[in-house]
């Protein structure tokens, strides 16, 4: 049965910031890059979570914390995980361009990590950032009160560092907007995801429908159609 | 040439197959991906006067064969309505306006917006096995039930549907509501079912119990259907487990006019209906039917 | 040492399993088969004071995730009851002599001759879907169901299990005949369902309507236990559907205390009891639980 | 599914005596010997038959006129198969010993036709008997009534034709215990199967169980059992 949870082990928890920790969860097989868990905290609620990198048996999770069940989440000793679901994001032909708004930065840390690329990162602040120096690699960091790198949106610093094609974006709705309205006036070419209220997560509530598609199905869809 | 037309409660339609509600009904966006396959309706989520979250997820569940869901009644309120007709307009397809309530004044008010907005007929949910004082509370509720269909039938002009549960006293029930101006029985909803977690020691669902839907209700459907069709020859719209065409055609051959279809689309997407229809048609020129009238109940003596 | 044993209503039985009422009851040769299996008790087919025929073949039905069965009751009347229950001493097992009929006088009649032949218990059953004015019809009428109980409970000193089925009034039937006596609850019964042929353009039951049982109906099952469990926190032998040790665990996890196993024979055989030992030991072990008292209804809140 | 019914064509039936007719169904794969169908004729009731042949898809069942069902069988274009039921007989070392009473020679036909074999034959008259012509092969016949072949029962024809191993027997109960009785005093070593009403196929509900064993699904059972 695909969509059944399987009560598993946390392994190891970590606070990346005031807001956002990360947790490590006992998971055998590698899940596809691009593809999430639908993760249980029995007495609790379910909750949608990227795949943020799986190693030697780990799936790791960034958790943004935002009520009960994300704050009990953290003391968890174990979760139920349904997934992984949605489906492989569609592979880069280079290297890609990743764009992360905020807690969006969680599914590209598994594309980079399995695609390498430069990371384009911005938050509100720099207290909202995960900590930059484990991120590894080319990343650049924007910031809207310019705390941190670039003042700016991040869409400000990708238009700094323009690409045109194997660009995958995570962030608001607002910001995927923005990359979708630039996707179609210039040609960009990529895939983008952001959060949407995941209920089911087998394709059939409808909660995450946009632009005619189900992301819980299809979470990255074409920039343009944004 | 062999035909898949059917006219079922005062309403034509081209093919026999719709969405169960529930099913990508809650927004023009889920509804048009359901608008894009062979159906011949759409269906809307069930909506109340005003929007409803619904129970936090874990709202539905794999089982051996089904699923136990408990989405409570989530819905955007009947201001969503238009929008969610306005897509019907836009393929060319009736939408049914699944309506809930608590009483017969909540399900007037949001009749009342369908018909407004062009829907082409309303379901009135009498079962819903996971809101309460909703659901199936009333449909086990002869008085109540009987009072919101009045209410209903004497001030709408669309057809009124009526979906109905497992329950003691279905039979009688659907006679009832049928005397007071019923168009048309949908048969059957989810049946109350729970699953729970081994190892969490818990029910998996938030809200504990839920309905089963899928291929374990099937045989239930089919009875239910039966019972109903035999006693009282009324026009339904079977819905329950069905997955393949082989489950229409015994739908049918048991009395139901067109099917609905719900947790098939989990496994198979909108391209269920197209199987469906394929297999439908297969069938029926095998067995030299042209129409779905000259097969509709004749398992039922 | 982690330990199987459990007390259900009156009853010690040194494994929590038995078969289902029905299933390989019927005759010494037969009820002997499941003897030689890892169970606790013994169950005998539903057992009228006369002997019944049952309907003719076909009698059961496989579905996609189950089976439809009408019998009909068939069994070979009181007069068998002691050679039934022989079985159970030959083997040192507790037998549970399942009662069926049509008033409380019937009904008394077999439990008389279930008592006097040594029987450990009488299962009356309440919830047979498939025999016109017996079973779930009695079930339903809570003023007949309650005659019978009584007349039973105060007549007979040997335990006394109901045994009954999916429907409106279950918990509030099921406190009722409690209050009446009744030492522990069997749920549930096949849940009343149907299998249409789609070219023989019939039923494919002789009944016509029969009872669905198999995993389909797990889920029905679970949470019809928990409702009672939760309300009653009554003693509860669970059935339905039960085929591997997971669902073992899951009906206890909602209340019962023992489980009845039925259609996963079919697919099975007998061993089906060793596996759902073994793996009901194992997970114990691994939760840390020394006996079932443990862990009964902990999912239930 | 296994259990469940299959409709297929009646491709032809034939008398072969005043009580027993053939017929032939259309079933595309071989079923092992010593199996058994579920016969439903929708309307009437489903009844256990023998496969008494098969040949390039169809199966062969002899029918014995008993009741409304076996009459109406008769004129029937379509029937529901379920099965092969019970399982394979156990395969003989070396040619067998068939022992036929009544109707119990019908699946003993499927086995002498794949194994070849003496049958020995008998009924009560010769009026019950099949057309003995058909059979071919080595057959001793015996008639209650003297009618045919030796005047007794099938089991002193047996008797006067004895052998000590492969044997394989179906007939009625009394026929059957007085072969178990032999087979225990004298060694004898063989299966057989009886008539029993076969109700569910499907081993639970019990009704054909004799000798510790369910007949619908182990039809051949040791003669010694009996």
């Amino acid at each position: 049965m695909k969509y059944e949870y399987k009560i598993s082990g946390v392994l190891r928890k970590r606070k990346l910031n005031k807001y956002v920790y990360e947790i490590y969860v006992k998971w055998a097989e590698k899940p596809p890059v691009g593809t999430f868990f639908m993760v249980w905290l029995p007495g609790f609620e379910a909750i949608p979570l990227s795949v943020a990198d799986w190693d030697k048996g780990a799936l790791k999770f960034l958790v943004q914390i935002r009520g009960q069940t994300t704050k009990a989440l953290y003391s968890a000793e174990k979760v139920g995980l349904m997934g992984p679901l949605g489906r492989e994001a569609p592979r880069p032909s280079s290297k890609p361009t990743l764009i992360a708004g905020g807690i969006g930065v969680a599914p590209l840390l598994y594309m980079r990590r399995e695609w390498g690329g430069k990371l384009i990162y911005g938050a509100r602040n720099s207290e909202m950032l995960i900590p930059l120096d484990e991120l590894g690699g080319e990343v650049i960091v924007a910031t809207e009160d310019g705390s941190k790198g670039i003042k700016g949106t991040v869409i400000d610093a990708f238009k700094e560092n323009l690409a045109k094609s194997d660009i995958y974006s995570c962030g608001p709705l607002p910001m995927m907007r923005a990359l979708g309205e630039m996707a179609r006036s210039m040609g960009l070419r990529g895939y983008g995801s952001t959060e949407v209220p995941v209920k089911c997560g087998m394709g059939i509530c409808g909660a995450c429908a946009i632009a005619g598609r189900l992301l819980c199905k299809e979470p990255w869809i074409p920039l343009h159609l944004f | 040439m062999t035909s898949l037309e059917v006219e079922v409660g005062g309403l034509k339609l081209k093919l026999p197959f719709m969405q169960a509600s529930g099913i990508l009904g809650g927004n023009p966006e889920a509804l048009e991906i359901v608008a894009k396959g062979d159906v011949g309706a759409l269906v809307t989520k069930s909506i109340t006067p005003r929007p409803r979250k619904g129970n936090d997820p874990p709202i539905i569940i794999e089982t051996e064969c089904g699923y136990v869901n408990a989405v409570g009644l989530s819905n955007p309120g009947k201001e969503a309505i238009p929008k969610l007709v306005d897509v019907g307009k836009k393929y060319g397809l009736p939408v049914i306006v699944s309506v809930a309530g608590t009483n017969e004044e909540e399900f007037a008010e949001v009749a009342w917006m369908a018909e407004d907005s062009g829907a082409s007929a309303v379901e009135l949910n009498l079962s819903c096995p996971h809101a309460k004082g909703m659901g199936l509370e009333i449909g086990m509720d002869l008085s109540l039930s009987s009072e919101i269909v009045r209410t209903v039938t004497t001030t709408t002009k669309i057809p009124v549907f009526v979906k109905l549960g497992y329950m003691d006293s279905l039979v009688n029930t659907a006679s009832k509501l049928l005397e007071l101006g019923v168009d048309a029985l949908v048969l059957i909803n989810t049946v109350r079912a729970m699953k729970v977690d081994i190892y969490a020691l818990k029910p998996v669902l938030t809200n504990k119990v839920g309905g089963l839907s899928g291929r374990a209700i099937k045989p239930i459907a089919v009875r239910a259907i039966y019972e109903v069709y035999k006693e009282l020859r009324a026009p339904i719209i079977g819905v329950g487990g069905i997955s393949k065409w082989q489950d229409v055609v015994e739908f049918m051959l048991v009395g139901a006019r067109a099917v609905q279809v719900g947790s098939a689309l989990i496994e198979k997407g909108i391209e269920v209906f197209s199987e469906l229809k394929a297999g439908l048609l297969h069938w029926m020129q095998e067995m030299e039917y042209k129409n779905i009238d000259e097969f509709v109940g004749i398992a039922v003596d």
